[in-house]
């Protein structure tokens, strides 16, 4: 590309940088030029693949003979990341995998530092309570954008603004008590940042009192509009061997039928103590997967009502200053705090030498942490168990032998999130 | 107060040999390439119908250089509601590697396999006996070395494009205590003396 | 003035506006931005043309766009009918001293009469030749 | 100034108004950033108010590229030929952290700012950037069609 107009060759303002040199190769023929099957790549820049996925489609005229899935466009190492950082720091880097429910990362990092710590039993009821309401908030405001994208696939613009609408307030109060609408590092090993500010649960009374004349909204928008009903019905069907079989979990299994949700299985910080049902269905096409997470919207917002109700009060940090840092006045008060503070600050906490798997219910599925300390104060490996790269995978078996329609309608249904596909 | 034996103990070469009394998994096997997909038919024989994930992690100076790690869920595989499901066990394998050994691919027994077994051979290097399309699937084609080695630098060894500032010098390879420059050092021997003076000073009760 | 001369106005003024707004952009915009190879090449979600398009297309786009110019022509041609029916009824001087002996309600309706019969003869047959596409199973995709 | 000058000038004046009230983007969305990009049209933000709101699937028929996201060296090229396939005048936001200068992500996977496939126009610092915080930047962008730079009818470049 050397006939390059002259005000793209010194790449604007950076001088110093002759961009052609900076350029990997184009990307390989990704797929052999079959004579009679046209190969169409829908590529990684695609109105409707929900992000950076070049699916390599050989089509027969409108119908899908071969679909295969390319990924790797948004691979940001953040496994690699991780381990340069410390404890608490790679809670930044890890905060956004999946930037749409940001604290299910969190989540499953603190559960899995807390278990090889053996502080889990001293995490303070408050802290418990918060996380379990922020996971289920951030879980709503997942589906929000969801249901939003994947209406705009289908041609459907108002549930859009409907659902960025209800996702906005929730945002509002996320902001109000984390300091961010998005990627919020909320969580910390040991407990929670900070506690709610004051004027917060009135706030959150009023979103609840809201939540089901919004919920009505989007369920009349969608669930019953003929359109969108011959659109999603019968598609992208995965029965329930196959669906455990491709390793699906979340949503994408339980309309399959599996009733699989990790808060019930292995109810983790105070999720025991709520009673919420786990929506199910059995047909496992793409308007069963629908029906499953608008039902999940409702029960998380039950949940978060009782969690409003049975909030204790109480420090939201664990009270060990070698793991959580000393509260800011204390510091120019006592020296043991400002020692505590600055080392820290200066070398993180050390986790004793191990290694567990931590598993949280994400908006996707099951998010899971295999972390691996060698005793330092810097993971030695934190391996993620990624739910929509497997939900996605599954996108291989059911894509061949439909209409090109139908696999946007696959994709929006499975709901992958790219962060944590490529981490 | 936190038992305080772990804060000075030296780095473990083997973590995985240290068994923190932890009950995230109900059976852990560890196994060799060769007995892998013997080891691995069985489980699944006993109820472990899901693949959880496939991760791969590098210990450096340990003797199998890497461990592939399969983690597996006993699902019911029919239409099952929450009593049905209860509290599935959970099994982990790790499957001891040598730098340039193969392991056996488990896509036959569960296919979904695939994708993860070609991120651990695209970020480590270990291959996969009969994996159908072993090719690399997060980094670019052409893409040289394995970014999650613990010998690969955390930057990159060709793509070093920007001068580093000289305050962001992280060290990454294998992990020690972060040089943390002279006026932190100078700041942390003042703060021990001024700690040894007072508890010298006061008597041992206040500490 | 015949009234061939408005046709041929409305013609000239299309004609003429057509090419001014073709010439007039080529010749303000300078040609000073230089094509790069990936410019001149077909747009694919941002890779490279994975295959040539020059492959011969399966021939169920063609059956269906002739049915749809078939079908489209023909709820094209509704709204003329129905301008020129609605003015036909409004009255027309001049058809008075043709039909003197019927009334002038009676003309009119003789009028509308012929113009749906017309209509619904249109209808029919193309109504019969979209049943037959039917039955051949032209509409569905497979 | 003769007549002619004054006619180009007033003409290339229009021309500038009309390209910045009407900056079409392109919907390349990365990652984080992507989702605060796709709240703008939304009514909370609602750009339509500055003429924004059709978000182009098609390099083609866009004229502004907001990169939001980080850039992976997978995702380079690809960047740098959407860039080439748009339409001139074009110009670029790099939103966020990321794109702007590798952000969080100083690693082997993340281009360090994508300034160095494509020349940006206009940084939005965030991380993401809050919504005002982009639309500000599309203000920006307008402002630069405004006053000379690239866009019009007589601008060199």
């Amino acid at each position: 590309m050397s006939n390059l107009p002259e005000w793209i060759a010194g790449a604007g303002n950076r001088p110093d940088l002759d961009p052609t040199a900076v350029l990997t190769p184009e990307p390989p023929e990704v797929v052999a030029r079959g004579d009679d099957e046209m190969v169409l790549s829908m590529g990684p820049q695609h109105p409707s693949t929900h992000g950076v996925l070049q699916v390599v489609l050989g089509i027969d005229g409108e119908e899908v003979v071969r679909a295969e899935p390319e990924i790797g466009y948004l691979h940001t190492g953040i496994e690699k990341t991780a381990e340069n950082l410390f404890w608490n720091q790679a809670l930044t880097v890890i905060d956004r995998m999946d930037y749409l429910g940001p604290l299910t990362n969190d989540f499953a990092f603190c559960l899995g530092v807390e278990r090889l710590l053996r502080i889990t039993d001293r995490i303070p009821r408050r802290a418990q309570q918060i996380r379990v309401m922020f996971a289920e908030l951030t879980r709503i405001t997942s589906h929000c954008i969801w249901l939003g994208t994947h209406a705009i696939d289908l041609g459907a613009i108002s549930p859009f603004f409907y659902a960025v609408d209800l996702r906005e307030n929730i945002l509002d109060l996320i902001e109000a008590a984390s300091g961010a609408r998005m990627n919020m590092t909320y969580f910390r090993v040991g407990g929670v940042n900070g506690d709610l500010p004051d004027g917060w649960l009135e706030r959150l009374d009023a979103l609840i009192a809201k939540f089901p004349g919004r919920m009505r909204d989007l369920r009349d928008l969608l669930q019953k509009n003929p359109i969108w009903t011959d659109r999603e019905i019968g598609v992208g069907i995965i029965s329930a061997a196959e669906a455990v079989a491709w390793g699906l979990t979340g949503p994408a299994l339980r309309a399959s039928g599996v009733a699989y949700d990790l808060r019930k299985a292995y109810p983790y910080s105070t999720y025991d103590e709520y009673e919420f049902d786990v929506p199910t269905r059995t047909e496992g096409d793409s308007y069963a997967r629908f029906l499953v997470r608008l039902d999940e919207m409702e029960e998380a917002m039950r949940i978060v009502q009782q969690v409003r109700k049975k909030l204790d009060p109480g420090p939201v940090m664990v009270d060990d200053p070698t793991i959580s840092l000393p509260p800011k006045p204390s510091i120019g008060i006592s020296m043991e705090s400002l020692i505590h503070h600055f080392k820290l600050v200066s070398e993180g906490f050390r986790v004793p030498p191990g290694d567990v798997y931590a598993a949280v219910e994400g908006p996707r599925g099951e998010v899971g942490y295999y972390i691996v300390s060698n005793g330092e104060n810097r993971p030695w490996r934190v391996r993620t168990r990624p739910a929509s790269f497997y939900n996605l995978q599954a996108l291989k078996k059911i894509a061949a032998g439909n209409l090109i329609a139908d696999v946007v309608v696959m994709i929006g249904s499975l709901d992958p999130v790219f962060g944590e596909v490529d981490r | 107060m936190a038992d305080r034996s772990f804060q000075t103990v030296s780095t473990a070469v083997d973590p995985t040999a240290v068994r923190q009394p932890i009950d995230d998994v109900d059976e852990i096997v560890r196994t060799t390439a060769g007995q892998l997909l013997e080891v691995l038919a069985r489980l699944k024989s006993q109820g472990y119908a899901q693949l959880t994930d496939v991760g791969g992690v590098d210990y450096l100076e340990r003797s199998p250089r890497f461990d592939v790690v399969y983690h597996l869920t006993a699902l019911p595989t029919r239409a099952s509601g929450v009593a049905d499901v209860g509290r599935p066990k959970r099994a982990r394998v790790l499957c001891g590697v040598d730098d340039g050994a193969a392991v056996p691919s488990a896509v036959r027994l569960w296919p979904n396999a695939d994708w993860p077994e070609r991120e651990v051979f695209d970020l480590f290097g270990i291959t996969f006996g009969d994996h159908p399309d072993l090719r690399r699937i997060q980094m670019p084609a052409d893409w040289e070395g394995h970014p999650l080695r613990k010998d690969y630098p955390l930057r990159g060894p060709a793509r070093d494009r920007t001068p580093r500032p000289p305050f962001a010098n992280k060290e990454n390879v294998g992990s020690r205590v972060p040089p943390t420059g002279e006026v932190a050092e100078r700041l942390r021997q003042e703060i021990f003396e001024r700690m040894r003076g007072e508890r010298s000073g006061e008597s041992e009760a206040t500490s | 003035m015949t009234p061939y001369a408005e046709v041929a106005t409305f013609i000239l003024v299309a004609l003429l506006l057509a090419l001014v707004l073709n010439i007039l952009p080529g010749l303000m915009a300078r040609n000073r931005y230089r094509a790069t190879p990936a410019k001149n090449e077909a747009y694919e979600c941002g890779v490279p043309q994975t295959s040539s398009i020059t492959s011969r297309f399966p021939i169920r786009f063609y059956l269906i766009a002739m049915l749809f110019v078939i079908f489209d022509v023909e709820a094209a041609s509704f709204y003329p009918w129905a301008v020129q029916m609605h003015a036909q009824t409004l009255g027309n001087a001049h058809l008075d001293e043709a039909a003197s002996y019927l009334s002038w309600a009676a003309q009119m309706r003789a009028l509308h009469m012929f113009f749906l019969g017309e209509m619904v003869v249109f209808i029919v047959v193309l109504a019969i030749g979209y049943a037959y596409v039917w039955k051949r199973g032209g509409f569905t995709w497979r | 100034m003769s007549a002619n000058q004054l006619f180009l000038a007033k003409l290339d004046e229009a021309a500038r108004w009309a390209q910045s009230s009407s900056v079409w983007p392109l919907t390349m969305g990365l990652a984080c950033c992507a989702i605060e990009m796709m709240v703008i049209p939304a009514p909370q933000y609602d750009i339509s108010r500055i003429g924004s709101e059709v978000f182009r699937s098609s390099p083609r028929q866009a004229d502004l590229m907001i990169v939001s996201g980080r850039v992976s060296h997978k995702m380079a090229p690809i960047v740098r030929r959407l860039y080439e396939q748009m339409a001139e005048p074009k110009w670029v936001i790099s939103m966020g952290a990321c794109a702007s200068s590798g952000g969080v992500f100083d690693n082997y996977a993340i281009l360090q700012g994508v300034d160095q496939v494509i020349p940006v126009d206009v940084y939005v610092p965030g991380c993401p950037p809050t919504p005002d915080g982009l639309i500000y930047a599309i203000n920006l962008i307008q402002q630069q069609i405004r006053t000379g730079g690239r866009g019009g009818i007589l601008a060199r470049a």
